[in-house]
Formats: structure tokens, C-alpha cells, sequence
């Protein structure tokens, strides 16, 4: 019997939260009453290994072209799903996720939960229904080589780690070299041993007073140029790390002390103050960027944990934590950070005491024996991301693409940020940013990408080559082709739809997303899978 | 047929007044009659508008017609908003039989400025071709088409010009067009910015163009700060420097100011080489002229 | 390209009454391109009436099509199978393509749901400008390649008028003064001296005024010999 | 009662997410629909809702200045004005659609969302082609 159109429906026995809660026996008993479905299981716990034993067991039965998973919330399981797919020779993105977990059994009563829980089913599988096969392109990178923008100990330890995988580096810098910065000072002697083991290294190129001024291609096969006062150059490689750090000396400090100096402080130099406020603000009036309020948090955060029974403040005149930020400023609140939101700059009363005016509280007075504040550092984020083409946030450093589980790959594949960049950072985080930004690299240029899945296709004969997709879209995808009709190559498509909301002759729909399935949907969500 | 009594005066080197009379909105011509008794003898010509402002009101030619009853002499503004060629050529054979003998060619206001918005313009010629038709009517005795008329209609032909309109230097060039097309005088726009107007004249000068048209300085006395202040924000095409709303601001009689200033600027006026008149358009305000006239010392008509 | 917008709801939606299978007809062509008549908007059109008809019971059956371009009788004829069972088609098109459907099908009525403005050019996505008046007798080789019969309010050959201010025209600061852009072109261009010459009064026999239009193509007209030869094609 | 939330993979969906792991109430006739970026959202999808009989339809959206994709937020923006007037236009009440930008961490909003459109079903009764009960 042909798999072709059948649909196998996983339920995970957990996806009441835990055995038991929510009547995933009802579910799958509706499940097999369902147009298409084939087969139908309940696993225990499908993420856990033998759960993906399980599931990977029944992607290779050839019983169904298609699956419904009806378990948690998506988030982070849906790689994992769509990876045992692939492995298993079906494309990852037939794989359709119904979360009746966060989304009705922890938010609603048993009896309404179930009810619920049948409807988020029956809408996926409506939608799976209507899925087409995604296309997905395994590609390699052409050029094994990593190119480095920075000069800092994040450049550097990107660098050796690169090395050490046996991937060639070239490392671009405006500097004469290397810089390793003041709080740094205890790993000054292991950083020089590296910088001297790199000069010696011939898969190790440093581009010294250097400037990037253009880049083309993409992951796997860019070439950046750069200039370096008359001359021009073209360095070709796979990747693109960016590990600008701004160092201490990069910035103006105004009083009271700069958020630097609490960081030396916390790396051992000097003592401790029992209770601190950290004034977060950016420019020459009293107000606050997202990378300013950002860096008053984080400074608060590794005081706090260092010292957690100690009081911390972080006052601002706005509270802007976006994006990636937005789960450090929940985990800030959590450390018991306690942040003011007031309109004028606070002012010193006496050594200890410091006036402010909440908007919400009114005047308040707080004890902190030491106090510090922002700054903007003095690298041009905006610039290199202009020449990188990568967008920019609202703090004008480069939008990562998921804030949570990808938070080292910038909008454009292939360029990654070490989440430190453009600001000082304390060494643990110069560390980790760099390890995780180098394994991601070290994926893109020695391992396998996988492109395509939720991208756009076009029909050819619809298509007005109008030029809206081409205006309208944020990567610059779109671009009319020979045949004098929009081509939206899958290796530049983001997948974000906007394209497709737009075209006037409805000639590009999405994949995984297409109008039929999200009609399909909600009229299940709103009629119920009867009809 | 006599000729233009206005072409007589300023080719024997008159420096004459001409002044703008706004025909009524009524089917009465006794308004006209009226304005007629008060300026008689204060001005060489006058002005009948052509539904100003893209308003009706009554026909310039007829409203031209009675003063040529009165015995002044008008001058018609013909727009070419409202008439095609063909309603042009015909307009102006009629009004020479009535005894018109001046007329102003203009483009005429937008419709979308008066209160009919919706009318369909005609535009079907410019300005300068109107010119250029009108010439041939009377020097070569035909019509554009090339038909011949009986009598030829003897005509004074006279163009508007801004001088405070952009781009600023073609603005001569845009007159000497004009004189090219066949304008034989010409009424400015009411001047507030004499540096500016005393700028474009000597540009008007190095092309030689004074010898061969005449220019009647255009002056609107204002009547109040809130005039002066519409001016120079709301109307396209005017320059009102900062000293005269300045001096209408703090005038505690802001009429005899407006007064006043329009004397002044008359004096500064008749200095100046290649003007050969001025051209008063006291709009809604047509009883002031006498005075201006009076004292600015041009009372001898 | 054609320009055209698309009539408020109401109007359609009233224009409609006292007809039952209703057929949206887009086009692909120009009025896809600005944004008013294509597929997509034949999708939102056709959604706005049938939900217009659920909620006040009229019973409308809507359905959709869109053609490659709505003024061929070819491209029109192949959607007969579409337009047959209807009592009224909608057309999105511009008002050649409506009258094209009205032509080939005139058991139908054909209602305009677009309003045709004129011949234009996207200044930027969503911005569409008027850019010739199809008069016929095209002058943009005198005038610095800008056409002063549409992009001058009063279609002035000779100008610009005394309300030329800043380069702006007399009628709105946001229109530019079409004149201004002429002197600056040809000024660019080195050839101001064009502008010497007064332009006598424009030949309107081959614009609109010259009653409707129609150009003959020698080299494309099938003669009366290949016709007969050919037989009757449809 | 029927309320259709389009939530968007990078604000909408995590805090429809969050809300849930932190056990946020909220009426179960709101039913999520997740979408790539609020850009895809077309205005057929929204009119095609309420013609199946939904009571109001809410859009789940990034910030502004804030969207993953930049501007699809900003696009959705414009599909929800023009929903809203032809809701309007048909009688419908331009009110059942709307659309909230919020971070991905702000559960609460999400539930403020969801529980606003709830209350403005009730104020402003039913869709007349709700599916009768």
C-alpha cells in the first residue's frame, strides 16, 4: 500500500504536561476516524531517546508520507523532530507539530482542554493534509576558510579554536593587531602564547589596518573586500565571524564610574561594594538605547551573582530590553535586580544615597555605596553591518535570528556575532560566545547546511514581474530572471511570507505555510473538523 | 476705427496708471457705472478681470463694454482657462466691435482655486499662443486658421509677467517669449519685494526688452497686517519682504499705511528705467485708488 | 502603464443588487501591476461580497478569474466557461478590459469595479504617477523629456505660469511645477536656447479631442486576400 | 464563542508559549493559528475567518522596530487596517480584528490580547455566521 497522502498522528503520553492529564486516548481514537490518517501511536515522552527510537521507527515503516506530532509546544523539539526526519527519508518539513499542551492543557480546565486539544489536532492534520513536499538542499561550503572581523580576546579565542578544527582563518582588523584589554589582566600571558602560536601558524592570516568595504556571495562562497588605505583585496571564505568588542578605552566615561570599572572589580581588582546602583543611559540627555539599558543590566546581573544577598539597582528612563534581551532582563528580575523607570537623571544625595524620581512611585531615595553608569562604545556596528548586509535592531547591533536557541547567527546565513560584540564583556562570556559561535561556523564549513523547507515558490505563468516581491522583501531575494519572471532562489529565502501576502497576481505562495493550509485551519479552528 | 488710447499715451512717453476694476457678481452693470464716476480721470485704463480667481462674475467684455459707454478706456484680461481658440478669436472680434481695444492675455487662475473646483478647464492654447493668434487677427487681417476677416480688429496686446515666480532667471526669458509672441505691454505682479523686481528689470534691461514693451508696475495697496500676512504665505507667486508686514503690523491706521507704502513704492517705481507706468489692482477695495493716485501726484488725466 | 483604483465597497456592493452569479474578473496586466486589479485583489474583492452577501442573505454566488490581459478578445474568450452562467461580471480591469467582456458577452453586464485614472509610472511600491496625456502628438523631445500636456496643470506649452513657485505648481506644494522640472532638464541638458522659440498653439486633432482613436498597423493587418485565405478564426 | 489568533513564530508563538508554561487563564474559544511572520498574514485570511463564522480575529505580533523580519509586523499592520474597513463597510464592526505587538516574553500581554478580543465579542454580539450552538 502507498504511503503517498497517508498520514501517520504521533501523540506523546505527556502531552497533558504529564501521564494521565489530558485523554490522549480520546485523541487518538479521533485520530483514526480522520481522512488520511494511517497510522496511529502514542509514544512515552517522544523526545526522550527511546521515544525517538519510536518515532524514528515509524518515519522509516513507509506506512505515511506525512506526520502529525500532538505533544508541547514546538520550540525546541521541531529541529529535533525534523532532523530524525530527514534521517529517516522523510522530508522534515511533512512534519507537522500540534502543541495542546501550552496551549490548552496548562491554560484551561481538563474537560475544555480535551475538547480544545481535539481541535489543535484536527487543524494539523487539516494542514497536513494540504502540506507539500518542501524542497531541501543539502549544500557544502565551498570555501573552507573562516574570516574574522575583531580584534579582541572573543577574535582571538575564535581564532585559536578555528585553528584547532583545522579550518583556515583570516582575520580582518582596523588595528595593527591583536588588543587585549585591562580587565583582562590575569589571562594576559595565556592570550600572548596564543597570539604567538597564531604568528607562526600559516593557516592564520591577519589583515592589519584593514577595512571591510564590500561583501558578495553567500554562505559558503563569499568574497569580502577590504582596503587597506590604497590597496583593495578580495579574501574568499565559507564564513564570516564578527567579534568586534569594544574596549574600555574605546569609550568616553563620565561620573560616576564607567560599568567597566565594576567589571574589574568583579574580575578581583579592588572590593566589593555592599549594594550598587548602575544609572543605564546613553547620549548626552538623560535617556537610554536598548544596548545601554542592555549593558547596565548584564553589569547589575554579574554583580548580583557574584554577590547574590547584596542590592542591586539599575535605573533607566526606559526600560527597552528587546529581542534576544527580553529572557535576560526576566532572569535580571528573577536574580532580584530591582529596576526604576525615572524621567529625570537621578542625583546624588550624600557618598550613599541617591534621589530619583519613578514614574510610577514617585520620589523614592536608595542606599548604594557604589554607582555606575554607560556608555556608548565607540565601534560603528551599523557601518560593518551596512557593508555585511545583515539588519540592524533598534540598538543598531545585527538581529539575531532566534533569541534563544540560535542567538550567534545573524539575519543573513553564513555571518555569525559573538553576542559580546561592540560592547567590554566579562571574560566568561567573551568564552562562551566564542566556543558557541565556532562550533556554529566549524557546522557551516565542514558539515552539511540544510537550505530551503519554509521558503517561497513562484508560478512562473502567474507572475506580472510586477517587481512588488522585489521591493517588498527584506533579504533582497526576489529578482527577476531571465525568463522575465520573478525567481526566489531557496537559498536566500527567509521564509518570512511577506512576498507572498503582497504579490498582486498570486503567483508565490509559501511552503508550510500556504494560503490553502492556513484557510484550512482556521476553518477547522472555527467549524471543527466535522464540516 | 480709433486705436488704443493707452497705446497713444505711453508711445508718447506717458508714465501712465492703469487700474483693476473687479466686475460684479450681478446682472447689473450699475456697479461698474459706479466705479466709473469715482475713478474717472484717476487712471488711464482699467483692468477688467476675467472671472478672477476662477469665480463668475459678470463678462470682462461686457463689463468693458459699459465703460467704453462712460468713456474710459478699458483693458479685458482673457484668460485661457475658460475658452478654447475658437470662443477666443470670437470673443475678441466682438469686443473690438464694442469698442475694446486692449487686451491682456493671461493663463488665468486654476479652477481648483475658485468655487467651481470641478469645472473642466479648457487650456486648449497658453498664454503666449493667445498672443501669437491675437497678433496675426490684426496684422495679417486673419483668423489662426488662416481665414481671412473682413475688418481686422485693432488691438493693443499686452501679457502678464512675475517677476517673483521661480525658476527666477528664466522669468525674463519667459517675457522676452512673450514680446516674441507679440506682447506689446506688460502688467507685473504686485510687487512688495522691490530689490527683487529692481533685479529682474535690469535683467529685463540687458536684454534690451524695455525698448520694446512696456511695463506697468503692478501695486496692490494692503489693506491690513492680515492681508499683507495671506500674501506672503498663502498666494503662490508673491514675495512680501518682512519690513512691510513689520510696518502693517504696527500701523496704528494700517490703511493709511497700505496707503502710504503704495505711494512709496510708486515713487521708487517711476526711477526706475524701462517702467512705464503702474497698474493698481485695489481688490474689493477699487475707492481707494483716487487717493493713491492723488497723492502719489498722477492726478492730471 | 494603466492606472486605476478600485471603487469604495459600497458603490460595488450597491451596483450589484438584483444580481445572483457574479463573476470577479482581474486582470494580469497593468492593473495587477498597480496594485488594484490583479488576482490578489480579485481574492480580497470576491471575499469582501460573499462574506457581503452571508450577512445580509442575498444569495450571491461570487466566483473569480483573472486573465492575462482583460483588452485581448483572445485572453477574454478563454474564460467563456467562467462568464456563461453569470447575470453580471465585475470587472477589476481597466474600463478597456470591461468593455472588452461587455463586447464578447453581451448577455452579461459588465459593472466597473475599478476607477481607470490614467497613464502613469510607480514613483515608488505603491506610489503611481501620472506621466503622459496620450495626446497623440508627443513634444518630450522639446521639453526635456517631460510632459507638460499631463505633468502641468494647465497642459501650458509655453510655460511656466506666474504661479511656478520653488518648484512647485500653483495648485499644491506637492505637485511639482512641471515647467520648473522642463527648465532644470533642459538646463542640465545645455539647451535652454529651446526654449526661445515660442511653441505655437498644439495640433489636439490626433489627442482625444479628435474623437476616438485608432491606430492602423499596415504591416500587421491582415489584408482582405490573407483573410479569405485564413477563413474565419475565432 | 470563536476567536482566531494568528501568532507569529518569533513574538506571538512564545508568548502564547510562555503564557502557557506559566498556567496564564484564558477563554478556550481562542484558537491559535501560527504563521512565519505576521507579514504573511493576507486579508483574505482575516475575511475568510469571519465568513466561516469566526467572532473576532487577533494578530500576534512582533514590537514594532522589533519584527524578525524587519518590517512584516509593519505589513500586517496595513492587512489589519484595510480588514477593519471592509468589516466596517459590510456592517461587521471593524473592532473584531485587531492587531497586538508584543515581545515574545510578555505572556501577559499575549493573554491581554486574547481575553480583549473575548471581551469585545461579547460587547459587540456575536458573528451572525457563527456556527449556532
Amino acid at each position: 500500500m502507498s504511503a503517498r497522502g497517508r498520514m501517520g498522528v504521533v501523540i506523546c503520553a505527556w502531552a497533558g504536561g504529564s501521564p494521565g492529564k489530558l485523554g490522549v486516548h480520546s485523541l487518538a481514537e479521533q485520530a483514526r476516524t480522520l481522512d488520511q490518517v494511517g497510522p496511529v501511536e502514542i509514544i512515552d515522552r517522544i523526545c526522550s531517546p527511546v521515544g525517538q527510537e519510536k518515532l524514528g521507527a515509524l518515519f522509516r515503516s513507509g506506512e505515511a508520507d506525512r506526520f502529525v506530532i500532538v505533544a508541547c509546544s514546538a520550540f525546541s523539539k521541531e529541529t529535533l523532530f525534523r532532523e530524525l526526519a530527514r534521517a529517516s527519508g522523510i522530508n522534515p518539513y511533512m512534519v507537522e507539530l500540534a502543541d495542546v499542551r501550552e496551549q490548552s492543557a496548562y491554560v484551561h480546565d481538563p474537560q475544555k482542554a480535551l475538547e480544545k486539544a481535539h481541535l489543535i489536532m484536527e487543524m494539523a492534520v487539516a494542514r497536513s493534509r494540504l502540506a507539500q513536499e518542501a524542497p531541501v538542499q543539502v549544500r557544502q561550503s565551498r570555501s573552507k576558510r573562516a574570516l574574522i572581523i575583531g580584534d579582541g580576546a572573543c577574535a582571538l579565542i575564535a581564532a585559536k579554536h578555528l585553528r584547532e578544527q583545522g579550518i583556515e582563518v583570516a582575520l580582518v582588523t582596523e588595528g595593527s593587531g591583536f588588543r587585549i584589554p585591562d580587565r583582562l589582566a590575569k589571562q594576559r600571558e595565556a592570550f600572548e602564547r596564543d597570539i604567538d602560536l597564531l604568528s607562526h601558524d600559516p593557516g592564520f592570516v591577519i589583515h592589519a589596518q584593514s577595512r571591510v568595504i564590500h561583501l558578495a556571495g553567500r554562505l559558503g562562497d563569499f568574497s569580502m573586500s577590504m582596503s587597506s588605505g590604497q590597496s583593495t583585496q578580495v579574501v574568499t571564505c565559507g564564513a564570516i565571524v564578527l567579534a568586534c568588542e569594544a574596549l574600555e578605552g574605546d569609550s568616553q566615561t563620565g561620573p560616576p564610574g564607567d560599568v567597566s570599572e565594576l567589571e574589574s572589580v568583579l574580575a578581583g581588582k579592588g572590593v566589593l561594594p555592599e549594594s550598587i546602583v548602575v544609572l543605564a543611559e546613553a547620549g548626552q540627555e538623560w535617556g537610554a538605547d536598548a544596548g545601554a539599558f542592555v549593558r547596565g543590566m548584564r553589569a547589575a546581573m554579574n554583580f548580583k551573582m557574584k554577590r547574590p544577598k547584596a542590592k542591586a539597582y539599575v535605573i533607566s528612563r526606559d526600560i527597552v530590553s528587546p529581542g534576544k534581551w527580553e529572557s535576560e532582563q526576566r532572569m535580571a528580575q528573577d536574580l532580584g535586580i530591582i529596576f526604576f523607570r525615572s524621567n529625570e537623571r537621578p542625583k546624588m544625595v550624600d557618598a550613599k544615597h541617591w534621589a530619583l524620581k519613578d514614574q510610577t512611585l514617585g520620589d523614592i531615595v536608595i542606599e548604594a555605596e557604589a554607582a555606575y553608569t554607560t556608555r556608548h562604545p565607540k565601534y560603528d556596528p551599523e557601518g560593518i553591518a551596512r557593508v555585511l548586509g545583515v539588519p540592524v535592531g533598534p540598538d543598531g547591533t545585527p538581529v539575531t535570528l532566534e533569541p534563544r536557541l540560535r542567538p550567534e547567527e545573524t539575519m543573513r546565513r553564513g555571518i555569525f556575532l559573538c553576542s559580546s560584540s561592540f560592547e567590554p564583556s566579562p571574560m566568561e562570556t567573551i568564552f562562551t560566545d566564542a566556543l558557541s559561535v565556532t562550533s556554529r561556523v566549524a557546522e557551516a564549513l565542514l558539515g552539511h547546511e540544510l537550505l530551503g523547507g519554509v521558503v517561497t515558490r513562484v508560478d512562473q505563468e502567474k507572475c506580472s514581474a510586477c517587481l512588488t516581491c522585489v521591493r517588498s522583501c527584506p533579504y533582497s531575494a526576489p529578482f527577476i530572471g531571465d525568463k522575465g519572471k520573478a525567481e526566489i532562489p531557496i537559498e536566500d529565502c527567509q521564509g518570512c511570507g511577506i512576498c507572498v501576502s503582497l504579490c498582486p497576481s498570486k503567483a508565490i505562495d509559501l511552503y508550510h505555510y500556504g494560503d490553502s493550509q492556513i484557510g484550512a485551519s482556521v476553518r477547522v479552528a472555527v467549524r471543527g473538523g466535522a464540516q | 476705427m480709433s486705436a488704443s488710447e493707452l497705446q497713444r499715451l505711453l508711445d508718447q512717453g506717458r508714465f501712465v496708471v492703469t487700474a483693476e476694476i473687479g466686475p460684479p457678481r450681478s446682472a447689473s452693470g450699475e456697479p461698474i457705472r459706479k466705479h466709473a464716476q469715482s475713478m474717472r480721470g484717476y487712471a488711464d485704463a482699467f483692468n477688467l478681470t476675467d472671472n478672477q480667481t476662477a469665480m463668475s462674475r459678470m463678462s470682462s467684455i461686457a463689463s468693458a463694454a459699459i465703460l467704453v459707454q462712460e468713456g474710459l478706456e478699458p483693458v479685458i484680461q482673457m484668460t485661457c482657462r475658460d475658452r478654447n481658440r475658437i470662443a477666443m478669436q470670437s470673443d475678441v472680434l466682438g469686443a473690438a466691435a464694442l469698442g475694446v481695444r486692449n487686451v491682456l492675455c493671461i493663463s488665468g487662475d486654476h479652477q481648483t482655486f475658485g468655487n467651481q473646483k470641478e469645472a473642466k478647464n479648457v487650456y486648449d492654447i497658453d498664454p503666449i499662443q493667445e498672443l501669437m493668434i491675437l497678433r496675426r487677427m490684426r496684422d495679417e487681417g486673419r483668423l489662426w486658421s488662416g481665414d481671412q476677416l473682413e475688418v481686422a480688429p485693432q488691438l493693443f496686446l499686452g501679457a502678464a509677467a512675475n517677476p517673483f515666480a521661480d525658476p527666477f532667471e528664466f522669468r525674463v526669458a519667459r517675457l522676452a517669449k512673450k514680446v516674441k509672441a507679440g506682447a506689446q505691454f506688460v502688467q507685473t505682479q504686485s510687487i512688495y519685494d522691490m530689490e527683487r523686481f529692481e533685479r529682474w528689470m535690469e535683467m529685463v534691461r540687458e536684454r534690451g526688452l524695455q525698448e520694446k514693451v512696456h511695463i506697468l508696475a503692478g501695486l496692490m495697496p494692503l489693506k491690513s497686517h492680515k492681508v499683507a500676512l495671506y500674501m506672503k504665505t498663502k498666494v503662490s507667486g508673491m514675495s512680501v519682504p518682512d519690513p512691510i508686514i513689520e510696518r502693517m503690523k504696527a500701523a496704528k491706521d494700517p490703511k493709511g499705511e497700505g496707503v502710504r507704502i503704495c505711494v512709496e513704492q510708486i515713487e521708487r517705481l517711476r526711477a526706475i528705467e524701462g517702467v512705464h507706468g503702474v497698474h493698481l489692482m485695489a481688490v474689493n477695495w477699487e475707492e481707494i485708488v483716487p487717493r493713491i493716485v492723488q497723492e502719489a501726484g498722477l492726478r492730471s488725466r | 502603464m494603466i492606472i486605476g483604483a478600485q471603487k469604495p465597497l459600497k458603490e460595488i456592493c450597491s451596483m450589484l443588487e438584483g444580481h445572483q452569479n457574479i463573476l470577479v474578473a482581474g486582470c494580469r496586466s497593468c492593473v495587477a501591476i498597480c496594485l488594484a486589479g490583479g488576482e490578489k485583489e480579485v481574492g480580497v474583492l470576491a471575499e469582501s461580497l460573499r462574506l457581503h452577501s452571508d450577512l445580509h442573505g442575498k444569495g450571491w454566488r461570487i466566483d473569480e478569474v483573472t486573465v492575462e490581459r482583460q483588452c485581448e478578445k483572445e485572453w477574454v474568450r478563454g474564460v467563456s466557461e467562467k462568464v456563461g452562467d453569470k447575470d453580471a461580471v465585475l470587472s477589476i480591469a481597466c474600463g478597456v478590459g470591461a468593455q472588452t467582456i461587455q463586447a464578447l458577452y453581451p448577455q452579461v453586464r459588465v459593472m466597473p469595479g475599478l476607477n481607470t485614472s490614467n497613464m502613469g509610472a510607480p514613483e515608488e511600491q505603491g506610489v503611481f504617477q501620472e506621466k503622459c496625456g496620450g495626446c497623440g502628438d508627443c513634444v518630450l523631445h522639446l521639453t526635456g523629456g517631460i510632459c507638460p500636456i499631463v505633468r502641468c496643470a494647465k497642459s501650458l506649452l509655453n510655460g511656466p505660469c506666474g504661479g511656478s513657485q520653488n518648484g512647485k505648481c500653483e495648485i499644491s506644494p506637492d505637485v511639482p511645477c512641471a515647467w520648473d522640472e522642463i527648465y532644470q532638464s533642459l538646463k542640465r541638458l545645455g539647451r535652454l536656447d529651446m526654449l526661445d522659440e515660442p511653441l505655437p498653439p498644439k495640433n489636439w486633432l490626433p489627442s482625444r479631442s479628435g474623437g476616438p482613436r485608432k491606430i492602423v498597423n499596415d504591416q500587421a493587418l491582415f489584408t482582405i486576400e490573407e483573410k479569405a485565405l485564413r477563413g474565419k478564426r475565432e | 464563542m470563536k476567536v482566531i489568533g494568528f501568532i507569529c513564530e518569533h513574538a506571538g508563538l512564545p508568548a502564547a508559549v510562555l503564557a502557557g508554561e506559566r498556567g496564564m487563564q484564558y477563554s478556550p474559544d481562542v484558537l491559535l493559528v501560527r504563521l512565519p511572520c505576521s507579514g504573511r498574514v493576507d486579508v483574505v485570511h482575516l475575511l475568510r475567518a469571519f465568513r466561516d463564522g469566526a467572532d473576532a480575529v487577533f494578530l500576534a505580533a512582533c514590537l514594532e522596530k522589533n519584527c524578525h523580519h524587519l518590517y512584516g509586523n509593519l505589513e500586517a499592520r496595513k492587512r489589519v487596517e484595510q480588514a477593519k474597513r471592509i468589516l466596517d463597510d459590510l456592517g461587521l464592526d471593524g473592532r473584531r480584528v485587531e492587531l497586538f505587538n508584543l515581545a515574545s516574553n510578555q505572556a501577559f500581554k499575549f493573554r491581554d490580547a486574547a481575553e480583549e478580543m473575548v471581551r469585545r465579542v461579547e460587547q459587540i454580539g456575536p458573528n451572525p455566521l457563527g456556527v449556532k450552538k
